[in-house]
């Protein structure tokens, strides 16, 4: 799911995108969904430990924002990734495995559901200490920049994050130096149990960008088209001008805070979920495409059967895949020459 | 005596507190509506309302310095730290602010502060969410350091650290908080902070250890015992100030030691306990002062890597064996 | 000089003050002159030590603002605190003797130049990472709300804390919980050797005050009155409405960055060193009050003449005052029940 | 060889490994247009530009990330810290980011940065400005840590950093910047890390420090020369990894130790060597192994309070004596 949609292939459907390109959108949400859906479960069953943080309603930001971006573009995440690693191309199997702690997992098995990381499609993962990796996203950029790339990198992170201070100094030096990073803000209104309204003297958090002279703006983040028009926008400017720009994506999740937090139903009310359910991006975009004619029901059954077989894969994948040997607690601490 | 967890002893703690002196506040991430990442601020808000459970945007520097403003200002700030791990962020607030306050204003100001939360090795939380972060602080001049290892110490060391009159770093562990144990309803009950307690009185080596490596130790003595070795554990509960007093006591009676800490070791508490202890008891030694320490490497998410990290049971066995088996004192081999 | 000028002590002279209050401007900002002035000498003969930064040029700032609060109020600030020190109301023969390092200092000897404390005067520091006060400022405002006073307090610091995190956590965490704190921001145009066109995407500082919705504006910090007129609203609201504010003071450092950094040379030119010596804050206030009549020559002289004594006087006095005994060393490290 | 200054040194190690690699690059507050606050960039910005020679506003979290996620995307950055001091608002990067992408990547990401700048007992900067760091870092695994006590040292441990494929934290000290010594001009000539030196040879004790203390423990080895105590000199250089090996062969030759440190002490570098050289070499040890440490205390402004706080010459001869007179063995008393 490597693959991107250039702008070129805009159809005529007047939306932006043409089958092939709905095809791609509605495929790669389905198959985050599909793979968190499976990880919920395996994480019932004690297979997947620790902290599990699920991206369900989320996928049409990932999605929508990876689809304008090029492979050698860099992407970089917080902790709730698992969307944004496999939307920029990664193996589900490796990711599943990953989830699980074993060998062929994308880290070996060391870093787990909060640390993927992947080389091979420039996800430089994996953070999970809030705000710490809008700095290390700018230092990115920074290098792209001094080398005379024109790649971006696009940095997810969520609301939760605006209050550090890191967000305030990341932009500042984005701006200042004109750094080709494009701050992704995924606003689904809290963070864990903390509504914005509790966290932010200024819930408009595209506005924060304006101060720095920053591009900045505000979109639906449950239309994937909508996030994948704003964040192309960015893009090219950014490509072309090397400069930042800051775009927060109005979303929800729909699970809690992460699997120990089940329901999230301490702080939000469950009208308030149901409400948000209605907008659920997959839902809005399967329809969309259908009523347009774009796609048949018989080609998103397709996808759906495509998408429940690779996940199923990668579940059976992981948990084949051994543990990994105990000499690894020590490999991997320091790079030898 | 009431029969609770190590949760509830601190819950307790900070609800007798906050009832007795209504300048201590509970100030932190999550700590108010949501009761709590770990649920030791439990029914507070409700208690005692939004102006003393004060839920924080994340912003651990920003809301530290509140605390360290407010206790300036003579407020009893107990800040929560969701886990010692974001403290980093704070560090510099901690180190240069909170902890040289009062040397710097010759005696002006001090800061009667709490910071608490978890910390230490939790469950394949993996390499930025599961660290020992003790070192962290004990090193600095000015800050006491507490690491409650029972029910009982938590409530006791809990209220004696709010009461104190300088920044108290007070770390707990998300592997404790269910462990039950008897704690005294007293709302009088403290314990000293700087004051070790024998948990097991023992003959023939004194092994150190807190939270959850005494628990292990602990296990390590009882296996031992049906051997013959007889081991005296010794938890120094605060590592700042350290009681070196009631170490040394036991080392004069045992002549071995065995000291144990979940973090990696390197310059550790392991470290210092093992220096001073040959410093101050070298010609009680009858042999070396072993330490049994994390493995030298940053947490693995993966559970069997993971196991491997933290030190086990029988690694504990095997340390207290060879220092027994030096200069051939014990029966153990 | 802790006395304060209350609103009402202003005259129909047309600008805010009577002549007593006009004295009591003129004296402070004097007072500051000369104190740095033969601080500068005795860290020149050595008696002296460490770091020694110099206020000379902001004294307005420090002095305007000072006169609108309360004896009450708070007032905190970072590593050129000489001025917001002296005026809250210290004696500057302690604060004297604390830059020379004797037991008779208001921190024993202790803290020296970069850490001034002064409990008698609500005085709190005297702080030397660039930044680090602002949340300590937030949370004095905090224990005032706690307890339901209406004091204040003016958190004094640098145009080189504003890119720093804490910059952003504290304005955050004051305007999202109405806290009575005044951030007073001394934009002197450098921090060190680097000018704020080379720190900030922004430079218009008061602005990252309206992000946050705090009532923020910009101020001439060469000229008193304006200081004074500027942050006695600012007091007058907060006291009331219990919300932070923000007030860029536009001002600008003669000396160096420290003794060290004599020339300060590097990074500006020794033309526009002279050209903002034209709005020199004392000369301007000193020719206003002439030119009004509010005060002769000879009352002008006379207070010289009083402030060169009491500087002679503080001088001396720490000459005098003995070196903190050796046991010091392990006083004050924990506070003792 | 050429003499010159530790500055001198320094400045020609950023100099030369600019020119070698265009992927070095220097970062941080006035490392630029004013060269340095301690001018140990003097040069650079001429020689190498803007790009390649960056003034940061102050924000060390943030500059300290760009570093990191510049050394991710490939390139060697040099960061520098004003003063180590200030590395504290840095250390969340440090520890969780830095210290453990390779890890926590399984191997995916190395983190090619040096953090460098001054740091230790500086000349009346009191509480905030004047401490001993180092032992923030040491204890994390990820991390190496380099403490250069001569401008050869500077030169060739700062090479060998930059050409590390790991974070490598290079404290040095304002109070040698302006030391001189012999420094050889090769751009070739490198000190690997993890290789401590003998700085003089000796019988009767081995005396092990860094930085400013090898420089007073050098006074006191002559000093004690006289009386016919002969102090061998092991200066570690790298303080992880510690090379413990050549440490463990001055004992087995002395059978006595010092450990001479700046810090404060109570879980410091002293402490650590004390552990491990009394657990490796217990047997060769003839008594305790002293440590000389800074005082427990925040560092006081006052001149004769700062004098008191760090170990003297005189301090260190006494420990010296006092080590060689523990069962009798040397003649000193
Ligand atoms: C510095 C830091 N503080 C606290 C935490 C604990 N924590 C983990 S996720 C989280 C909430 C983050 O919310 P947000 O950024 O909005 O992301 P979301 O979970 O909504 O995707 C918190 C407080 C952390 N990981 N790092
Ligand atoms: C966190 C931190 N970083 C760096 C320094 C070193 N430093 C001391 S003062 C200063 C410049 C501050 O400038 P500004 O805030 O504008 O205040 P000014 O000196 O102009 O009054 C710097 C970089 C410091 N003290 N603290
Ligand atoms: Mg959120
Ligand atoms: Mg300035």
């Amino acid at each position: 799911m490597a693959k991107t949609l250039t702008r070129s292939a805009a159809s005529s459907s007047g939306f932006g995108v043409d089958a092939e390109g709905a095809k791609r959108l509605l495929s790669d949400m389905l198959l985050i969904r599909r793979f968190e859906e499976k990880a919920a479960e395996a994480y019932a069953l004690g297979k997947i430990g620790g902290f599990l943080h699920l991206y369900i309603g989320e996928e049409a930001v990932a999605v929508g924002a990876t689809s304008v971006l090029r492979p050698d573009d860099y992407a970089i995440s917080a902790y709730r990734e698992h969307g944004h690693c496999l939307a920029k191309g990664s193996d589900p199997k490796r990711v599943m495995a990953e989830l699980h702690g074993r060998r062929d997992g994308l880290s070996k098995g060391k870093g787990g559901s909060m640390h993927l990381f992947d080389r091979s499609t420039n996800f430089l993962g994996g953070h999970a200490i809030v705000g710490a990796h809008l700095p290390i996203a700018v230092g990115v950029a920074f290098a792209i920049k001094y080398r005379g790339g024109d790649q971006v990198i696009v940095c997810y992170f969520g609301d939760g994050a605006v209050p550090e201070g890191e967000f305030h100094e990341a932009m500042n030096l984005a701006a200042l130096w004109k750094l080709p990073v494009i701050f992704l803000c995924e606003n689904n209104r809290y963070a864990m149990g903390t509504s914005v309204e509790r966290a932010l003297a200024q819930t408009e958090i595209w506005k924060f960008g304006q101060t720095y002279g920053v591009p900045s703006e505000k979109v639906d983040g449950m239309d994937v088209l909508a996030v994948r028009d704003a964040v192309g926008r960015a893009v090219a400017r950014t490509r072309q001008e090397k400069i930042p720009a800051l775009i927060e994506a109005d979303t929800y999740r729909y699970r809690g805070h992460s699997m120990r937090d089940p329901a999230g139903a301490v702080y939000r009310t469950k009208e308030e979920v149901e409400r948000e359910k209605l907008r659920d991006p997959i839902v809005l975009f399967r329809d969309k495409i259908l009523s347009a004619g774009l796609l048949s029901e018989a080609d998103i059954r397709a996808i759906e059967k495509d998408v429940n077989d690779r996940i199923d894969e990668a579940v059976a994948f992981a948990d084949a895949s051994p543990e990994p040997p105990g000499e690894w607690l020590f490999t991997d601490i320091y790079k030898e020459a | 005596m009431a029969v609770m967890t190590y949760r509830e002893a601190l819950n307790m703690a900070l609800r007798e507190e906050m009832r007795r002196d209504p300048n201590v506040f509970v100030i932190g991430e999550e700590v108010g509506l949501y009761e709590g990442a770990y649920k030791v601020t439990q029914g507070l808000l409700k208690e005692f309302g939004p102006q003393r459970v004060v839920d924080t945007p994340i912003a651990e520097s920003g809301f530290t310095g509140v605390g360290i403003g407010a206790a300036m200002a003579g407020l009893r700030p107990v800040v929560e730290m969701m886990t010692f791990n974001f403290a980093l962020l704070a560090l510099d607030q901690i180190v240069n602010s909170a902890a040289k306050m009062h040397y710097m204003s010759g005696g002006q100001f001090n800061v009667p502060i709490v910071i608490r939360g978890p910390g230490g090795p939790a469950a394949q939380l993996a390499a930025q969410h599961s660290q020992s972060m003790e070192t962290y602080f004990y090193h600095v001049p000015g800050l006491k350091v507490v690491r409650p290892t029972t029910p009982m110490d938590a409530k006791g060391l809990l209220k004696s650290s709010i009461r104190d009159d300088n920044p108290v770093i007070f770390i707990e562990a998300e592997t404790l908080y269910n462990v039950k144990g008897e704690v005294p309803e007293d709302p009088d009950f403290l314990i000293p902070l700087g004051k070790a307690i024998v948990r097991r009185e023992g003959t023939d080596v004194t092994v150190i250890a807190y939270m959850g490596m005494m628990y292990r130790a602990l296990e390590a003595a009882e296996e031992l015992e049906k051997e013959g070795i007889s081991v005296e554990l010794v938890d120094p509960r605060t590592l700042r100030p350290m009681d070196t007093e009631t170490i040394i006591n036991s080392v004069r009676k045992t002549h071995r030691v065995v000291v144990v800490e979940a973090g990696a070791g390197f310059a550790g508490m392991g470290s210092e306990i093992a220096a001073s202890v040959t410093e101050q008891a070298f010609d009680d030694l009858d042999a070396p002062v072993e330490r049994v320490t994390g493995a030298n490497a940053p947490m693995p998410y993966a559970r069997n890597l993971e196991r491997l990290k933290t030190p086990s049971k029988d690694k504990i066995v095997a340390a207290i064996r060879r220092v027994c088996c030096v200069n051939g004192h014990a029966n153990g081999s």
